[in-house]
This record gives structure tokens, sequence and C-alpha cells, in this order.
């Protein structure tokens, strides 16, 4: 036992980690008070230990803890894209100006990404159903606590109380959701319920408003409608980071533990063969669902989004919309889907932090974030802004850039799997997305600026890091052989 | 000894799991009211409390009636733990609220909305 | 001289021009005296060459026909079709090497006069260099020896006719006058390029030969011997444009808006004969239900020209209307039968029409001189009640214009006798055959008519007292670039150019070198046989020759006595004829009625298309205006957002969904949680039941 | 036939030396406007230089659409190759150009019309450098689209030219720049995505076996899709004659007939038009809209044999309404630029009817007629940005006489006017005439009816002559210049070549005969074809 434990142990490392960085940074920021701006480093510290952990456990296929936790290549491929974009946030973070009014308290802030972090490694590992919810809700405290953190406190504020009421009500559902399922199958690690769903021994209708209440707090996490009304009100009211790193990151870690869940437990292992779809257990048609609620997502976060004139709003809607193209992955029900899925996360990554990034330069320097304040800007920040419009394209799913190539993989997936209603849904929300993402630009680009017109100068290390989004943007759109092995390889999952 | 006041039912007489599991969807269903109703946060994050501990309610339910081992007490009692530590913040927030809007309506509570 | 040697100088006529037109257009104003010598001398070689052509051939190789040709376009063997290539090449037989004379002729004759009539012109090089571009064209059309290059060439004329109608385009009606005449003609001429892609499907060639030849041998288009009749009707429609017949006439009296040398030479000479060029060269395939229509199409024709030519009073109006009459009897000729007899018009009516054109020229040139020099803008120079009495002033240009009309009158001893003569016997004949007796009465009735408006025309003009005494010293006669031509084309209006006998032409060089084709379609839809017409004809010739000079005779006499004399005035036969003479005078309403139909409908269609384009079409995908008005009414911020580039329709609807989606969003915590139980509740409900 | 320089090949060079520009004028400073464009011709010119090369080496007699071996100048290089994943087999994307007779035509005319947009680019003043590299971006996009032969790089190139249209027309247009430009902008897109869709189809339909692996092979190779046996059974387009190929043709058909751009599709085109600059003009009508009909003959013919022939009559309808439509509308514009706009769609109606008639000589007539349509319609865009350029109107009754005060201007008016209304000795009869006669070939009555577009062609062309050139001067362009040196530098070549083509068309013809005529057998006996008369 004590073996097994120090054993697993050692493949713990990554979330050991993170646990030590969180309490250096505690610690950390006590000591250094007035300069607590460098608990910044000590994270980065921290996350780069992490990250060479993590890399030490590729090509591991391992389940630790008495599974409760699988260290798998499909971990392992979202822990990655976890730490590189806490990389990306923490950075940003050091930029964003937002931030400088709670200056004293910055320390704290650091600290509370870690632990978000913390959470979100091991959502993406957990394959026991009460760790999944305690991952999930220690990523959600601490988001909570972050979405409360800027200057403009009242919307801050007001999105921390929305975001902690509906995230706690959507807590309690999961978690009575879970205690029915454990009722059903008297198991709660994930192999043990597929175990039981196998036998096909208990009532349908429990199953079923025991799936349905799961799917509603998982839905909530990776905000898919109509489970995301939360998600709109929270982005604009937190700190710009804090809408990046929760639209990316935090949504990654609800899919990869979500994707989990549903391929592990609810499919019938019996009939899986390494030729393509897979059967669903009897009795519970949770891919339908999906399904129904991935179109809903698409299509709102679309509808909606041309709507908004703020651009945190405008790109928490396309979030919403992405998400939903991302459901599709898993509603086609097979590997391919998830491996596209897994691509789209890190396409995902770099063009929607691109996005929010330079959302949040501009607003750092002209302190707005309407978007009728972008008109001529293209003229005053030319690099800036011709980023911000590749980051757009990207989004849109227009080569040479990677968010063509992730959708075109997204929709391959579906359409080798059949579902061509979804795919013609999918597409046209595509070509509706066009309208709001080409609103940004035209702003910027078509129309010449009024009044002030003096060009807008950054810093050299704002432009480095605008080009260390935009060059994978790019070249991921030309070159993505690797990436896509890469993922293809991932979608090996313990016990699977 | 024969203080029989009245006749105890049967189906009160020997309670079963469908007893507890009534009692938790009661509990449940009640907890979504206070959260659907209330208009002082407060009183919101009571309801949420229920929502938790029926789900705590049926744990233990399935626990005693069925042969399965500990798992569902220490789910429970992680289950208690979280809550208390999410009221915790929730309170503190709901605090942070009531600085900046100087109440504790949810309804007033609706600036960033469509 | 070898069948070579011919070959190369028919295409040296064929290239001079194209040349001149080349240095005109680029170098013309630099050159000397702008270049007119250049274009001058170009025709004056090809009319040399064209008579060496002409003697040789019908004095050596009588009968035959020679065809130099390259292919053009290979598509090889094309799959599930056939060897398809397209060949150009230039034939030259006993028809087109007149018609080259012919051409080059009256040409070369009015390049000469438009030296004097054009000088001082402000375009005066590039008018020479237009001369040189439809000479070209139209020797093209001549020796061609396919359908491709006939279409070809025939577009070509067009669009040098164009050029030169619209000469004056500053004149708003010069330029509708050119427009009119091109689109007119474009419509023939798709009915010709439609028979041509019957042709062509069926045959896989362009080239007359090898068509003749498939047809001789039972290959019809489609099988059917309607689709022949139809592609020989649809062939003739590219001469109903070009040659002006009744239904496509309307644009030639317009085309009289172009300088008076061009009328001559391309409205009056050879553009408009081209048409009835074409119909000789496909004669041979034409059925007799289309040779039926061709007749009575030029009936028609001939009829309406006369008519509407009696009471004209522009110069040029008169020559133009009596031109289509002219036209339509040569066609009508061709349908008839009457195959020589209808070329032999051609060819005469070209040199007398050509000099009364450049006569009325003459008159207009030296009309234009005197109301100048009095500095009168407002008098019409075109018009014959301004003229009268010129007899005496410009004697040569009078003399000349009486030949003239006695040829196109039909009086003995001139060309026009002998032709016309031929044409009614052939009229004649034909009814005497088919039964159709209507054809020969009217067609004597046009003869009539056309003595009669002629000779108003020159009484008028020239005889009696000038209208107004005081320019009457102003005026005199042409200089000698302009007085030369009218000479030449007055010798050649009389008879002995084509036929010793004044009284019959079939025993002439004309008759004997230009003889009615085999017609080669299958025998049930073959026309009346070559020698039953002409025994026909051969019976009501004298009958016909009795009666045209005595027709005629009562059309001059007739005039004599109502504009010489004047016994009969004139107004009281205008009232007594009442409505008749409005729709004659008003040219039978022709183009009121295309206005109204054919342009008012296109145009209509066009504009009710552009409604249908910006509002429906567009509008399904842009939204209508009003309703995004109504909107902007309704919810403020709409209309900001449209002008920010969502005017599209659907863009419209979505973003209207988008709006109610939005309204879901209220900001209220409690709000959402409502939603997320309800739609718990509704996955529950459905899914149960799957 | 290989070529290459410098050890990469010829195509690469053609598709790919305009971003070469590109990136030497993004390192150019902004104020060196003059180097700018310079590079930006020398660049476009070099193109042009090559694809004559090109032209004098293409072999004519080799036959190309569905036979990888007789494609010429071919490049193929393993792009993306994806490993054996049990559950789709080897998934592989390749850089494979190459052309044949029906893209040879296309290429030089590609470069053609770029190079001559360069030059009459020379008096954009605004944001010299961001317009000039998104030229050149646009330029390679192009070029890809037509000697692609990899449906996903088909794809790329066709979606790269889409942004930098967008911006062009947007920044550089006119007054209502912004709604042309995402007209256009969401038109095409809605286009491409539906093509998208059809490509991951038909690529999880197609496999082929690798001859040196063994291995299944997903492709996206073009020529790999044209062969039934590389369908596997039991996938989506599977067959011949199935629903679903119907649908997919359908789909490819909207996407193409929107760039075409066909009735009911073509709102975009006459905003697009009139807000463009003047030499986007001329590449949007010389260029893009080529790359709908190409698109057709490529994919959607050879691909689906079975549904091409069993839509061609409505394809034909199609055309003919156009036609005629077009014709119509365009009479009734009183904006120059729109009756140009209205007139490509009426003669783009004429390339679709060619097509349809799935023979060679409406073939040949229909790709000719895009040639043609390219260099005249060009022309015509030219002719209007140059009276644009010096008075900024464009209403067809702002004018009226210059024919007297420029006639240089003039002179090439009318040669392209003319070649527009098809007159013959000019290179649009020869191409309106075999696509006619094609057409006519396999459907008599649609073929008549078509035919009466020629007289309001003559009709509009000739009225707006009229209007603008003939008649009396006005008296504010009594001081209009003639056309300067570097103007006439852009009309001559393209006049030349409009005559040239006009009088001997043979060179252009003996290019495409060999591969169209297969063509038209490949998919006549793909399909069940009938003559409707």
């Amino acid at each position: 036992m004590a073996e097994h434990i120090l054993e697993s142990i050692s493949l713990f490392l990554p979330e050991i980690a993170l646990t030590v960085t969180l309490c250096v940074a505690i610690i950390a920021d006590l000591i250094l008070k007035e300069r607590n701006q460098n608990v910044a480093y000590v994270v980065i510290a921290g996350l780069v230990i992490t990250t060479i952990f993590v890399l030490r456990q590729t090509g591991l296929t391992e389940t630790i803890f008495s599974d409760m936790v699988a260290v798998d290549p499909f971990a392992v491929f979202f822990k990655i894209v976890l730490a590189v974009s806490g990389f990306f946030i923490v950075f940003f973070s050091m930029k964003c100006r937002e931030l400088d009014a709670n200056k004293k308290r910055i320390g704290e802030y650091y600290m509370l990404i870690v632990a978000m972090m913390l959470g979100m490694f091991i959502m993406v590992g957990a394959t026991n159903l009460l760790l999944m919810y305690l991952a999930l809700e220690l990523s959600s405290i601490a988001s909570y606590i972050l979405a409360g953190y800027t200057k403009r406190a009242r919307d801050s504020a007001e999105a921390s109380l929305k975001y902690v009421i509906y995230g706690a009500v959507s807590s309690g559902m999961l978690i009575y959701g879970v205690s029915i399922l454990y009722g059903i199958t008297g198991a709660t690690d994930i192999y043990g319920v597929n175990a039981a769903l196998q036998t096909g021994d208990f009532s349908p209708l429990a199953l079923l408003t025991a799936g349905i209440l799961i799917i509603a707090g998982f839905g909530y996490k990776v905000t898919v409608a109509p489970f995301h009304f939360w998600s709109p009100d929270v982005y604009e009211g937190a700190p710009i980071t804090i809408t990046a790193f929760l639209a990316v990151a935090s949504k990654a870690a609800g899919f990869a533990m979500m994707i989990r869940f549903f391929k592990v437990s609810f499919i019938d292992t019996a009939l899986l063969d390494t030729a393509g779809v897979w059967d669903i257990v009897e009795g519970f048609q949770w891919n339908i669902i999906l399904a129904v609620m991935a179109v809903l997502t698409m299509t709102l976060g679309n509808l909606v989004a041309i709507w908004q004139n703020n651009i945190k709003r405008l790109l928490a809607y396309s979030s919403i919309a992405h998400a939903g193209y991302i459901l599709m992955g898993l509603v086609v029900l097979t590997d391919q889907g998830i491996a596209s899925m897994m691509l789209y996360f890190v396409m995902y990554l770099f063009m929607n932090f691109g996005a929010f990034y330079i959302a949040m330069l501009i607003s750092n320097k002209l302190d707005t974030e309407d978007i009728e304040d972008y008109k001529g800007l293209g003229y005053r920040a030319p690099l800036v802004c011709v980023a911000m419009a590749v980051f757009l394209i990207s989004l849109t799913g227009i080569p040479p850039t990677a968010g063509f190539i992730a959708k075109f993989y997204l929709f391959a997936a579906v359409i080798s799997a059949g579902w061509y209603g979804l795919v013609l849904i999918a597409a046209i929300n595509t070509v509706i997305s066009l309208f709001y993402y080409v609103r940004i630009f035209r702003n910027m680009f078509l129309i010449e600026p009024e009044g002030d017109t003096s060009k807008i100068e950054f810093s050299l290390s704002s432009k480095i890091l605008v080009f260390a989004l935009l060059i994978p943007t790019i070249f991921f759109g030309v070159y993505f052989r690797d990436i896509v092995d890469l993922a293809q390889a991932s979608v090996k999952m313990f016990g699977l | 000894m024969t203080y029989c006041i009245a006749q105890i039912p049967q189906w009160l007489a020997e309670p079963g799991l469908t007893h507890f599991l009534v009692i938790s969807a009661i509990l449940f269903s009640l907890g979504l009211l206070a959260v659907l109703t209330r208009r002082n946060v407060i009183m919101v994050l009571m309801g949420i409390e229920l929502l938790l501990n029926s789900a705590n309610i049926n744990f233990i339910a399935f626990a005693r009636y069925t042969t399965l081992a500990l798992d569902a007490h220490l789910i429970a009692l992680f289950v208690i733990i979280l809550a208390a530590a999410e009221a915790a913040i929730a309170l503190a927030i709901v605090l942070n609220i009531y600085q900046q809007f100087s109440t504790v309506n949810v309804d007033e509570v609706s600036t960033l909305r469509e | 001289m070898t069948s070579d040697t011919l070959i190369q100088f028919a295409l040296y006529i064929l290239f001079l021009p194209l040349l001149g037109f080349l240095l005109l257009i680029f170098f013309g104003k630099r050159l000397p005296r702008q270049g007119d010598w250049i274009a001058t001398g170009i025709l004056g070689v090809t009319l040399l060459l064209s008579l060496i052509i002409l003697f040789v051939k019908l004095l050596s190789y009588p009968a035959e026909t020679f065809i130099s040709q390259f292919t053009w376009i290979d598509f090889g063997d094309v799959p599930f079709i056939g060897p398809i290539s397209v060949e150009l090449g230039i034939m030259l037989d006993n028809l087109s090497v007149i018609m080259l004379v012919v051409v080059t002729l009256v040409s070369f004759l009015v390049h000469v006069f438009s030296i004097g009539y054009m000088q001082g012109d402000v375009r005066y090089s590039r008018y020479f260099a237009y001369l040189g571009l439809f000479s070209f064209s139209m020797l093209g059309i001549v020796i061609t020896h396919n359908f491709l290059m006939m279409y070809i060439f025939w577009e070509l004329v067009g669009l040098s006719s164009y050029l030169l109608i619209g000469h004056w385009y500053e004149k708003k009606t010069a330029s509708d006058a050119a427009k009119k005449a091109f689109i007119v003609n474009r419509i023939g001429d798709a009915g010709m390029f439609v028979g041509i892609m019957i042709i062509f499907v069926t045959f896989s060639t362009f080239t007359f030969e090898k068509i003749f030849d498939s047809i001789a041998v039972g290959t019809i288009p489609f099988g059917s011997e309607a689709w022949l009749t139809a592609a020989g009707i649809l062939i003739f429609c590219g001469a109903i444009g070009k040659s002006a017949q009744f239904p496509l006439h309307t644009w030639l009296p317009d085309a009289m808006e172009g300088p008076t040398p061009v009328s001559a030479l391309i409205h009056a000479a050879t553009m408009v004969a081209a048409g009835v060029y074409l119909i000789a060269r496909t004669f041979t395939i034409m059925t007799g239900d289309a040779l039926m229509v061709i007749t009575y199409i030029g009936l028609i024709t001939a009829i309406i020209g006369a008519v509407i030519a009696i009471t004209q009073f522009d110069i040029k109006k008169v020559l133009a209307y009596s031109t289509i009459s002219q036209l339509g009897y040569m066609v009508m000729a061709l349908g008839t039968g009457a195959f020589t007899a209808g070329f032999f018009h051609l060819v005469t009516h070209a040199s007398f029409k050509a000099g009364l054109f450049l006569g009325s020229g003459s008159v207009i040139h030296a009309m234009h001189e005197a109301l100048h020099k009095k500095h009168d803008h407002q008098t019409d120079p075109q018009d014959i009640r301004n003229m009268g009495g010129l007899k005496k002033k410009m004697p040569v240009t009078y003399l000349t214009f009486l030949i003239f009309t006695l040829a196109i009158s039909g009086v003995p001893f001139t060309s026009g006798f002998l032709s016309k003569d031929e044409i009614l016997a052939g009229t004649l004949g034909f009814a005497s055959v088919t039964g159709h007796y209507l054809v020969p009465v009217l067609a004597f009735l046009v003869a009539g008519l056309t003595a009669f408006y002629m000779f108003r025309l020159l009484i008028l003009t020239f005889h009696g007292d000038h209208a107004d005494s005081s320019r009457e010293n102003d005026i005199h006669e042409s200089p000698g670039v302009m007085t030369i031509p009218l000479i030449i084309f007055a010798a050649l209006s009389l008879w002995f150019f084509y036929s010793f006998n004044p009284f019959g032409a079939s025993s002439g060089w004309f008759y004997a070198a230009i003889e009615r084709p085999m017609s080669v379609v299958p025998s049930v839809v073959q026309p009346v046989a070559a020698e039953v017409f002409k025994d026909a004809v051969h019976h009501a010739h004298t009958l016909a020759m009795v009666l045209s000079i005595l027709i005629a005779g009562l059309g001059i006499l007739f005039a004599f006595v109502v504009y010489h004399f004047r016994r009969v005035d004139a107004d009281r036969l205008k009232n007594a004829a009442g409505p008749l003479y409005d729709f004659s005078y008003n040219k039978l309403y022709f183009d009121e009625m295309y206005d109204r139909s054919v342009v008012g409908g296109t145009m209509g269609l066009s504009n009710l298309s552009k409604w249908f384009d910006d509002t429906i079409i567009d509008g399904i995908v842009n939204g209508s205006a009003a309703i995004t008005r109504w909107w902007s009414a309704f919810t403020g911020r709409f209309d900001n957002v449209v002008i920010d580039g969502l005017v599209n329709f659907s863009a419209y609807f979505t973003g209207f969904i988008g709006l109610i989606l939005r309204k879901f969003q209220t900001g209220k915590v409690q709000t959402y949680i409502v939603f997320v139980i309800f739609s718990i509740i509704v996955f529950f409900f459905i899914f149960r039941t799957l | 036939m290989e070529l290459s320089i410098l050890g990469i090949g010829i195509l690469t060079w053609v598709v790919f030396l305009p971003v070469l520009g590109m990136i030497v004028v993004l390192l150019l400073p902004k104020e060196n406007g003059l180097a700018i464009r310079a590079t930006t011709a020398a660049a476009t010119g070099l193109q042009l230089l090559l694809s004559i090369v090109i032209f004098m080496r293409f072999d004519r007699a080799l036959l190309g659409i569905n036979d990888p071996d007789s494609f010429q100048f071919v490049e193929m290089y393993r792009w993306i190759s994806v490993d054996a994943v049990p559950w789709v087999g080897r998934i592989e994307i390749n850089y494979f150009l190459g052309i044949d007779g029906l893209s040879v035509l296309m290429v030089i005319l590609t470069a053609l019309i770029s190079f001559i947009g360069a030059i009459s680019s020379w008096n954009i003043k605004r944001l010299e450098k961001g317009y000039f590299s998104l030229y050149l971006l646009l330029a390679t996009g192009m070029m890809g689209v037509f000697v692609a032969l990899d449906f996903f790089l088909f794809f790329v190139f066709w979606e790269v030219m889409l942004l930098p249209m967008y911006f062009l027309i947007g920044i550089w247009g006119g007054p209502r720049r912004e709604y042309a430009a995402i007209k256009f902008f969401i038109y095409t897109f809605v286009g491409s995505v539906l093509m998208l869709i059809v490509m991951l189809a038909l690529y999880f339909s197609v496999t082929y076996v690798d001859p040196t692996t063994g291995e299944k092979v997903h492709t996206f190779n073009i020529l790999m899709m044209m062969d039934p046996a590389n369908f596997e059974p039991g996938t989506v387009l599977y067959g011949v004659d199935t629903t679903w190929r119907y649908a997919a043709w359908i789909l490819l058909f909207i996407g193409f007939a929107i760039k075409i751009p066909l009735f009911p599709f073509h709102t975009w085109l006459p905003d697009a038009h009139v807000e463009a600059p003047t030499p986007i003009s001329v590449i949007l009508a010389g260029v893009l809209l080529k790359m709908g009909t190409y698109g057709l003959l490529r994919i959607s013919y050879p691909i689906f044999p079975d549904a091409t022939v069993h839509y061609l009559y409505p394809m034909a309808i199609l055309g003919v309404i156009s036609i005629i439509y077009g014709a119509l509308c365009a009479m009734a514009q009183k904006d120059f630029k729109k009756l140009i706009a209205y007139s490509s769609i009426s003669h783009m109606g004429i390339v679709v009817l060619g097509m349809a008639a799935l023979n060679t000589q409406g073939m040949v007539g229909a790709v000719l007629q895009m040639f043609n349509h390219g260099t005249i319609t060009a022309m015509l865009f030219l002719i209007v940005g140059v009276v644009y350029d010096r008075t900024g109107k464009l209403g067809l009754y702002d004018f009226g006489g210059l024919a007297n005060q420029m006639p240089k201007y003039t002179g090439v008016v009318m040669i392209a006017f003319f070649a527009a209304l098809g007159l013959p000795g000019l290179s649009g009869f020869i191409s309106e005439l075999f696509s006619f006669l094609g057409a006519f070939d396999t459907f008599r009555t649609l073929a008549i009816i078509s035919v009466s577009g020629i007289v309001l062609t003559a009709a509009y062309m000739l009225w707006t002559l009229q209007r603008v050139f003939l008649g009396a001067l006005k008296e504010e362009h009594k001081t209009l210049p003639d056309l300067t040196t570097r103007e006439l530098i852009a009309f001559v070549p393209l006049a030349i070549i409009v005559i040239f083509l006009g009088v001997y068309p043979a060179p252009a013809i003996d290019l495409m005969n060999a591969s169209l005529s297969y063509l038209v057998e490949v998919v006549r006996t793909g399909g069940e074809f009938v003559i409707i008369p």
C-alpha cells in the first residue's frame, strides 16, 4: 500500500509542484510585501518546474492513488495546454493595467491562479467522481474570487456574486446527480460506474435524471447552452486576464473532464473496437443531448455576439460559440472527434489569447472596451491591429490560419461520422460568426481615425508576447502535421 | 406497556431507502425554491446549502441501505467541507457586494446583462 | 492568267482597303491632305484589279469556281461528334467577281466624290479610314466561301456603317441613327446566327460548298425538312436586317443622318444589297416555303417603301424609301425564282441609286453652301420644298439626275428598264405557275408608284422656280470631283453596258454569266423548277414589257400633271387621301409602333429587372429599407448596427433572433437558474421517451 | 514536362513570386512609394514572364484532366501526412501543382491581369505599403487556385484571396465600400464553407492504395477523386447518381456559382465593382470570376460526372437567365461601373451555357470566353477608371462627347466595347460563337433564346457609347487630358490580345483543345448524357 502511494506520488509530481508553488507564493507574498509583483516570477518558476514534470510523464498510461487519478497521454496533453495557458496568463497579468488598482493584493491574485491551475490539473486526470467534484470546486472557488479582482469593483463584485451563486447551484446539481449515479451503480470511480452500467441492471429513469444533472454541472463549467448564462456577465465583469483564462483554460479542463467521464463511463466497452464509432450504454442517449446542446450553443453564441459592443463580452459570446463547435467532437463518438477537439484547444489557445491580449493592450492604452472606440485604430497601431485581424480571421476559420485547421479537423471528424446536418449548422454558424469578427477589423481598418490620430506605441515585451501568439497562429495554419499527430496520439486514455 | 397512542403506519414504521430519497428530493426542491425566490443573497446561499445537503442525504442513504462501503460517507464529509468553504467565499463576496451596492438584494445586482 | 493569280488579286483587293484603314486611322492626321489620296488611290487599284478579274474570269473561265482556303481553327477529332475544323477562304465565281466590280466601282467613285463633298470636315481622315474599313468588310462578304466569314464581315459592315452614320456624332440624331442601325441589324443578325448554328451543328462546317454537297446527298438538319426551311428563313433574317426589309426597315431612313456619299455607298448601292447577295449565295439551299416567305417579305417591303416615299419632303428620305422599295423588289425577285433578274437589278440599281444619292449630295452641298453664305441655319438644306429651279444652276447634276430617275422608273434605254422588266416578267411567270397573282399585281403597282415619286422628286427639286429667290444666285454647280462620278454613274445607267438589246437583257453577257443555281434541297420541298419557271417567264415576257412601260409612263405622266403643270393641286390630293396621306407621311407609324412595343417593352423589362434585382433578389438578402426603418424605430440601436454593415437580410434575420436571444441574458442570476432548471426539465421529458 | 529555376519548380515560382514581392514591400520604408510600386510591378511582371515561358513550353497534345501523367510542370511534395491511425487510414495532403490545357490559359490570364492591375495601381495615393502588399498576396492566391491539384491546397488558395480582397475594397474603395466589402466577403465565405463540406465528404469517401507501402490513404488529390474506383464502398459519396452525390454537387455548384456569379447569386458583384478601386475591379472581373467557372470544370465536372450530367439542363437555364437578365439589368443602369458589372454577369452566363453544352466546341468556347472576358472586362474597367480618375464621376449622364476630346482613349473604348458586344474580328466573338454553337448542339431552345442576349448587349453597349462618348462635350470636360503613357501601357497589351485572338484564335484554342475534348469524354461517359431539343 505504502509502495503504491509512493509510486503514486512520484507520478503526481506536477500537481505537487503546483501545490508547492502555491505555498511558496503565499510566503513570498508575505515576505516581499511592497514588491509583491515579484510573486509572478515565483509563479512562473513554479510553472516551469510543473511543466518539466508534466513533460516527463509523456508516454505513461498509469493510474495512481487507487484509481483516483489517471496519468495518461490524454491528461498530459491537456496539462500541457493548461500549463501554456498558465504562462500566458501570468505574462498577461504582468502587463494588465486593470490589476494595478489592487497592487497591494497582487500576490494573492497569482496565488489564486495557481490554485485554479491545481484544480484544473486534477480535473483532467481525475477518474473518480468525488475527485472530479472536488477538483471542479477547487478551480471554481479560486475563480470566484479572481472574477471579483479588479479596480472596477462594482462590475467585478457583481460578476463574482453571480458566479458564485450560479456555480454553487450547478455544483449542487452535479453532486446530486452524482449521488444518484452512485446509488444506481454503487461505484465512485468511473470504471466501476461503467462496469455497473454495462450490466443494464438499473432504472433508466434514475440514470436519465443523474445524467442530465451531471451534464448540467459539466455544462456550466464548459459554458454550453443552456447552462452558459453566467459566462457573459462574469466574463465582462472579471478582469480581462481572468476572462481569457476562464475562456480557454477553464474550458479546456472542463472539456477534458467531461470527455473522460463520458468516454469512460457511458460507453459500452464490450463493443469498443478500433474501427470507429463507440456504442453508448443503453438507456441514455447522452450524445443526442450533447448534439442539441452543441447546436444551441454555437447558434446562440454567434447570434448574440453580433449585438455586443463590448469587446470582452463579444469575445465571451464568441468563446461560447466555440464551445459549441468543440462539443461536436464528443457528439460524434469517435476517437477522431476527441482528437480534433484536442487539436482545437491548441489552436484556440493561441488565437483566443491573442484576441484577448490585444483587447487588453488596447484597453490599457485607451481605457476602453467598446468596439466603437476601435475605429481607425489600424492606422494608429498597425502592428497590433494586423495581429488582431489575424487572430480574428483565425477565430472565423479562414485559411491559412490555425483556426481553419482546427475547424477543418473538427468538421472532418463530424463528417466522417456522418453527422451532415450538424456540420451544415456549424458551417452556417461559421458564416454568421464572420459578421461580428469582421465588425472589429472593419472598425480598425475601414474607418479612418477621427480626433486623436497619434500613433500608439507598445513596449517591446508586449510586442514579443503578441508575436509569441501570432507566430503559432499562422504557423499551425501552414504546417500542422506534428500537432495533428500529437493530438491523435494523445487520445489514448487509461483503461481504454 | 401499552401506550399505544396511535398505530404507526406501516410505511413509517420501517423507513427504507425510498423515504430518504424522497426526503432528499424534497430538500433539493426546497433548496432550489429558496435559490429562485429569495431576494436576499444570504437566503439564496442557504438554499444552496440545502441543495448540497440533499445530495448528502442521498449518499448516506445509499450507504445505509446497500452493501456499499464507506465511500459515500467520505463523500458526504467532503461535500460538507466544500459547502463550508464555498459559504465562506460566498459570504466574503456578499460583503463586497454590500460595500459596492449597499444592498444584498440579488435583483438589484444586475448591471451586467444582455 | 492562272487561277492562282486571280486568287492573289482577289486577296489584294480584300486587304488593300484594310491597309488603307490602318494607315489612315493611325497616321491620317499627319499625312498630307490627311491621306485622302491614299484611300482613293487604293480603291482605284482595287477597281482596276477587280476589272481584270472580271474580264479574265468571264472570258477565260466562265464556268469555273476558284476556291482558296486555309484551316483557321482545328478542333481535331471531337469526341461524340467527329472531326470539326473551321476553314476560312475565298471563292471566285461569276457572282462574286461581278459583285467585286460593283463594290469597288461604287466605292471608288464615292471616294472621289467625297474629296469634294467632305472638304473641311473635322474628321476628314477618319472618314476616309472608315470608308476603307467598309470597303474591306464589304469585299469580304463578296468573296467569302463560307457562312462564318459571311457573318464576320456581315457584322463588320454593320460596324463601319455604324461609324459612318455616326460620323457627325455631336448631333444626337446622328448618334441615335447609328445606334439604331446597328441594333436593328443585330436583330436580323441574331436570326442569321441561329440559322448558321443550325447549319454548323448539322454539317460541322461553315463552307458553302461542303454544306451544299451534304444537303444534295440528303443530309438535312435534325432529319427534318422543316428545320431546313427554318434555317433558310433564319439566314434570310440577316438579309432582312441588312437590306432593310420589312419589318426591320426602319433603320435605313434614319441612317440618312450620315454624310451623303456614305448613303450612296453603303445605304444604297452596296451594303444594303448584301442581303440580296446573301440570298443569291444561299439560294441553293432555300426550300420552296422559305422562298415563298422571301417573296412576300420582299413584296411587302417594296410596297411600304413606295407608299412612304410618295409623301416625303426630305430629298434623302425619299431616296432612302425608294431604296427600301427597290431592295424589296430584288428580294422578291429572288424569292420568285427570278434569280438572274434579281441580281441584275442589284447591279443596275447600284449605279443609278448611288448616282441619285451623289446627285442629291451635290444638291445638298450647293444648298448648304448657299445657306451658309447667308448665315441661314434655320432652313433645312435637304427639304425639297426649299429647292426648285435648280435645273439652270446645276446642269450637270440635273442631267445626270434625270438619267438616274429615268432608270429607276424603268424607262426603256436605261439599265433600270432591263432589270425591272425581267423582274416583272419573273413575277408574272411565278404567278402563272403557283397562282400567287397578288405578287405581279402589286409589283406593277410599285413600278408605277416608283415612277411617280421619283419624278415628283425630280420636278420639285430641279424644275419650276426656286423657293427663295434671294439665295438663288448663291447656288453653284459642284466641282469636278463631284460631277465626274455623277457622269460615270449616269453612263452606267444606260442599257448598252449590259446588253446591246435595249428591250431585253437575256441576250446580254450578264445573263450568260449568271445563271440560276440548281436547288439541292430534297425534292418534296423544292421551289418551282428552273425550267418550268423559265418557260413561264418566257411566255409572260412581252406582256410584262408592255405593261411596265405603260405603267411607268402613267406614273411619270401623273407626276408631271401634278407637280410640273400643276393641273391637279397637290394639296387637294392630299386632302382627298385624308388619313392615308398622314399614314404615308408618318411612315406608316412603324417607328412609333416599335418605340412603344419593342423599345418600350425592352426598356420596361430592363427597368423591371433592375427593380427586381435591387428589391427582390437583393432584398431577400438585404432587407428592404422600409422594414429597416420600422425596426430602427422599434429598437433604436438597430439602425446603428445596420449602418455598421448588417444590412443583409439574412444578417438582419439572424440579428433579429440574436436580439431575442439576447433578452434572455437579463442580468439576474436567479432568472438564469430558472432557465437552467427549465432546460433540465425539458431535456428530461424529451429524452425520457427516447 | 519539367522546368525549374534554382531547383524550385516554375509553378512554385509563378505562384509565390508575388509573396516574395510582398515581403520586399513590407521591408521597404513606407515613404518610398516608387520603390513599392516598382517592386509590385517587377514581381507581377516576372510572373507574367514566367507564364509566357510556360506558354511556350507547354505541350499542346497532353491531356491532363484526370490523368496524373499528362499534367505538366508537376510539382508534388508531401505536405501533411499523418501516419496510419486505425480508424481513418493514412491521411494525406499534398503540395501538388500542375497544369493542363484547362488551366494554362487561366495561368496566363492571371499573370497578365495581375501585371496590368499593378500598372494601373500606380496612382493609388493612400497607404501604398498596405495596398501593394495586399495586392501581391491576392495575386498569389489567385494564381494558386489555378495551379493547385490538391483540393485542400485549392481551398487554401481560394480563401487566401478573400481577405486581401475584402481589405482592398474596404479600405481603398468608394463611398459605400464597407457595405460592398462585407457583402463580397460574406457571399464568398458562404460559398467556400459549402465547398469545405463537400471537400471533407469527398476526402472521407476517397482512398487509394499507396503503391509503395500498400496502405490505404485518404487523400485530397483531385485527380484521385476523379476515379470512381477510388471511392470506398459504403462511404457517403460512393456510387453513381445517389442523392448524396447530387447534394454534394449542388453545394459545390452554389459555392462556385456565387463566384461566377450566376443568377440569383450575383447581387454582390455590382456593389463590389462599384465601390472597388479600378485595379481591384479589374482583378475582380478579370480573374476572380473565372475561379468559379474554373472550379466547376476542374472539380465538379470530372469528380461528379453523373451529377453534372444530371444537372446540365438547370445549369444551362441559369446560364441563359444570367445572359438575358444581366443584359437587361445592365441596360437599366445609370452608373457606368454598375453597367459593366452587370455586363460581366451576362458574359459569364455565356461561359456557363457553353460549359453546360458538354461538347468540345462549347467547352472551348466557354474557356476561351473566360479568357476573353478577362481581358475585355479588364479593359472596360480600366476605361471606367480613366474617366473616374479625371472627373470623379461615374454617372452615364454625366458625360458626353468625350470622343473628340480624348481620341486615343476613344479608340481603346471602341475596341473594348465592340469586343464586349461580340463584334467579329475581336476576341469576344470567337468565344461567344463557339459557346453558342456548342450549346445549340445540346440545348436547341435554350441556345436560341440566349442569342437574344447578343442583341441586348449591343443595345446597352452602344447606348453607353452614345451617352458617354458621342454627342456634345460638356463645358467642364473641355480640359480633360487624353491617356497618359502609363495608362497606354496598361491598355495596349490587352487591346493587342483582344484583336489578335479575334483574328487568329488558334494559338489559344490549340492550348486547351485536347484537354477539353478529353474532359468532355470523361464527363459524358461518366453520366447519361442526352440532347435536349
